[in-house]
């Protein structure tokens, strides 16, 4: 006779597939999963309180070490939320470029979401094949702003840099080789069978249950909710360009992971039509005042970011520094479904479902 | 309506933008003129009859006087913003979300601020039946920082909630588990009110 | 089965593809112009204005002047400039500010150390750093 | 049995020198080392991408004998890339203490370096140097992975010098 005893068990704080630190307490009875806790809060830096000294351009170098894998969005959010606040609207060219480095981040989050997932759950030499493409893509942002991750490159009303000569070139050779990689990564990933069994009706949830947890992103559009901001709400100028959402059904992780890919595709779709469209030349700084003090009032913005929705509320008294900043951030949102997904599954698939949630913890903490 | 006064128009570069909601942003920018009273109300807000849809419907089903105020905030893409007091603040936020007409299904932020005299609590809702988004405030008093818990309605309202009780002190009552999420049980004082002092002051 | 073989064969493909890895140690790395390494100053072109103290995020910049030797002169000089690198957040903001270009960035990142203070860097320090100086500064 | 070098004239010295290989067995055990330094993951923030950076296939740090190890028990250079939270402090301590001998520790970035851009924040760390005694500094935010392969490597030098000298450096 078999006997098995409820045990707690402790994941992380510092954990390899934790993606950082993160700790999960789970009870569980053998190999079943009774119970799970996340607890968070191990990176939590008080950006917004710091934030409340700061003027608005001193602030955006901290937005980027927030969602640190896609950091030209978090530069956007903040930008937007002052540009609408103050009605300033950025040049053509500037939107072009900020459309540009944006996409081409959410290329590289998605490649590290990739290659570590599957790290995750066992596959070696993903990471490194993701890794070859990124590098690629933080060479291209490299050149343009100057850093490798915390780009600093947006500014309220433009950006800082225009783009180096024979960039442009470069986005437009990099869309058809993204595109043969991806194949390759279809060929050397999804059809392979372990994989497959590995995430296939993995930690499912409904359309109902994503939308009362507030999930968004691909943790959204795999439960067959048609959302992207990109597109229900135009920002910057994603109406220009012609795109799909990529919509699943099962609410999966095999799922996720198929949004996920066709988000690439679909971001290089943007990415060959925003260099097409290029303007030849233009200001990149619209013109704004030098400290800028926006009305009185409070704002609150969203913006697609590649985990989902990236708000930013700004409460202003008029001064140069915000009254009150907050970000909605979305890993902080799709992560409180997690409790939920495990109850119930076997240990083996926690990382599984952990990974699928794709989380980076310096939004989550914030 | 003070969120209007002081608006200061910046010199805008005249874009041919057609898409809606810059055009929608631009008149509201626009219109409001540099310290003006909002007696020369130009152009009514395109979201206005929104508005007016949302406070006739919850007058008609909660009565008059719930609401505190509702304007269009315009600094933020015109936005329907509902101020309800502390003890309507959770039949309001039923009625968003049980109402057919306005089905706020989804709850896109939760978060709370320090104004010094008060504190708030601010929240973002969406609607996917209706495609229409609300803002809904509620004002507490800094003696009596208590107010109902949403999670009953939207599970999502969980974690947020947690955080603003980590980072304010705003007691949600009815909430399943409401603990200091980041910054741990030990910790004391509220970090992001305005009079926060570092308990332990570093080397 | 066949998905297992499929996924054998794009690591067949990519056997023989070109090596991306960089050879750093024995050469130096290829950086674009923009590369924000330390920076450098010119402490001849400054004019004590203090904007880039003013606009560090995390104040790490901190600068003295004295008044000018020739009393018919007015302005200043710039006496002391430390920048403590242990906080410097390479954010790039201090070269944007300066209108005289008089702290500019280099591409020099082999800045580790084995103490805390020799991250200090003061202006003979930052003066002598004139190596890899960014040769576009605005745009 | 003792070496009386003394005793030996110059050119026998020079023809030592020439064909055997003296060396102390420290200095041996540092050189084999500094070698095979493993790092342990211990990614906390924007750090960390970098750290991921340095072991993927443009910087690759296979090259230099390390390989990243997972636990605490394997590894016997902790990299501590990211923001230290008051949170985490402890938790960093116990990984720290879990450690076999000999342990070296690298900072890297300005966050846990000096606390960087959160030297004001209420929860942060102001430097992991209060918590674990630190070897290499790498400033930069983040250093660029080239940047932390040239710590390493100084780290390595500083291993070997120590050995040679039997002094610490600084």
């Amino acid at each position: 006779m078999i006997r098995t005893e409820e045990m707690l068990l402790n994941v992380g704080p510092q954990h390899p597939s934790t993606h950082g630190v993160f700790r999960l307490v789970i009870k569980i009875d053998g190999e079943i999963i009774k119970e799970a806790t996340p607890v968070i809060g191990y990176l939590h830096r008080g950006t917004e309180k710091l934030a409340e000294d700061l003027q608005y351009t001193q602030i955006i170098p901290y937005t980027d070490r927030m969602d640190y894998l896609a950091a030209m969005t978090n530069n956007y959010v903040l930008c937007h939320a002052v540009e609408t606040m103050a009605g300033i609207i950025a040049p053509d060219r500037a939107e072009y470029l900020r459309v540009i480095a944006m996409e081409l981040g959410r290329i590289a989050s998605h490649l590290v979401w990739w290659g570590t997932y599957l790290l995750d759950i066992g596959a070696t030499s993903p990471f490194l094949y993701a890794f070859r493409e990124r590098e690629m893509i933080i060479n291209m942002l490299n050149e343009l702003s100057g850093a490798r991750l915390t780009f600093n490159y947006m500014r309220v009303g433009g950006v800082k840099w225009d783009a180096p000569e024979g960039w442009i070139q470069k986005v437009h050779d990099f869309v058809p080789y993204m595109r043969e990689q991806l194949e390759g990564y279809h060929q050397l990933v999804t059809g392979n069978e372990i994989f497959m069994s590995r995430v296939k009706g993995i930690g499912s949830y409904t359309k109902e249950d994503a939308i009362n947890y507030s999930l968004s992103g691909a943790n959204l559009r795999c439960t067959g909710v048609k959302w992207d901001l990109r597109k229900n709400e135009p920002y910057s100028i994603y109406d220009r360009f012609d795109f799909d959402i990529p919509v699943r059904q099962d609410g999966d992780a095999w799922a996720r992971y198929h949004c996920r890919l066709e988000e690439i595709e679909e971001s290089l779709k943007i990415l060959e039509q925003a260099v097409e469209q290029f303007p030849q030349d233009g200001p990149i700084l619209a013109k704004v005042p030098k400290i800028i003090k926006p009305p009185k009032g409070e704002s609150f913005v969203r913006i697609e970011s590649p985990r989902g929705e990236i708000g930013c509320y700004i409460a202003s008294n008029g001064k140069k520094e915000p009254y009150r900043l907050k970000f909605r951030r979305p890993s902080f949102y799709n992560l409180q479904i997690l409790p939920k997904l495990l109850k119930g599954e076997n240990m083996a698939n926690l990382i599984t479902i952990l990974g699928a949630i794709d989380i980076v913890l310096g939004e989550v903490d914030g | 309506m003070a969120e209007e006064k002081g608006l200061e128009q910046l010199k805008k570069e005249a874009a041919e933008k057609a898409k809606a909601a810059a055009a929608a942003r631009e008149k509201g920018a626009a219109s409001a003129k540099v310290k003006e009273e909002p007696a020369e109300k130009a152009k009514p807000s395109p979201n206005q009859h929104i508005l007016d849809k949302y406070v006739q419907e919850i007058e008609n089903h909660l009565g008059k006087e719930i609401l505190e105020d509702s304007y269009i905030n315009r600094l933020s893409k015109d936005i329907p913003t509902l101020v309800a007091k502390p003890d309507t603040y959770r039949k309001v936020a039923e009625l968003l979300k049980y109402n057919e007409q306005l089905a706020f299904d989804y709850l896109s932020e939760l978060h709370g601020g320090d104004f010094e005299t008060h504190m708030e609590v601010y929240v973002h809702l969406y609607s996917f039946t209706n495609q229409q988004a609300v803002a809904l405030k509620v004002k507490i008093e800094r003696s009596n920082l208590e107010i109902p818990s949403l999670v009953p309605l939207w599970e999502g309202a969980n974690w947020p909630e947690c955080e603003t009780y980590d980072l304010l002190g705003i007691r949600f009552t009815g909430h399943p588990d409401l603990k200091r999420i980041l910054l741990g049980e030990e910790w004391i004082g509220y970090p992001l009110r305005k009079d926060y002092e570092p308990y332990d002051v570093e080397v | 089965m066949l998905g297992l073989m499929k996924g054998l064969g794009y690591t067949m493909k990519n056997l023989t593809r070109k090596k991306v890895t960089y050879d750093y140690p024995n050469k130096p790395l290829p950086l674009p112009d923009r590369f924000r390494g330390i920076q450098k100053f010119y402490p001849e072109k400054c004019i004590v204005c203090n904007q880039c103290v003013n606009i560090c995020p995390t104040d790490c910049i901190q600068l003295t002047g004295k008044k000018h030797p020739d009393p018919t002169k007015r302005g200043k000089l710039i006496d002391t400039y430390d920048i403590n690198f242990e906080i410097c957040i390479l954010c790039d903001l201090c070269t944007e500010v300066c209108p005289t270009e008089s702290i500019v960035m280099t591409n020099n990142f082999e800045l580790a150390e084995y103490s805390r203070d020799e991250l200090f860097k003061n202006l003979e320090w930052l003066d002598e750093n004139d190596e890899n100086i960014r040769k576009v500064n605005k745009v | 049995m003792e070496l009386k070098l003394d005793e030996i004239s110059s050119l026998e010295m020079e023809e030592l020198r020439r064909s055997v290989f003296l060396s102390t067995l420290e200095q041996v055990k540092a050189w084999a080392r500094s070698n095979s330094l493993w790092p342990m993951t211990f990614g906390l923030a924007c750090c960390a991408i970098e750290m991921m950076g340095v072991g993927s296939s443009h910087y690759d740090l296979d090259r230099f004998g390390s390989f990243f190890r997972t636990s605490p028990r394997q590894s016997d250079v902790m990299i501590v890339s990211g923001t230290v939270t008051k949170k985490m402090a402890p938790i960093l301590r116990r990984l720290y203490d879990q450690m076999p001998e000999p342990k070296w520790v690298i900072a890297m970035g300005s966050c846990a370096t000096a606390g960087g851009p959160y030297v004001k924040s209420y929860s942060v760390v102001k430097g992991v140097d209060q918590i674990v005694p630190v070897d290499v500094y790498i400033p930069g935010c983040p250093p660029n992975p080239a940047a932390l392969i040239y710590g390493i490597n100084k780290l390595k030098e500083k291993i070997r010098h120590e050995a040679k000298t039997g002094k610490k450096v600084i």
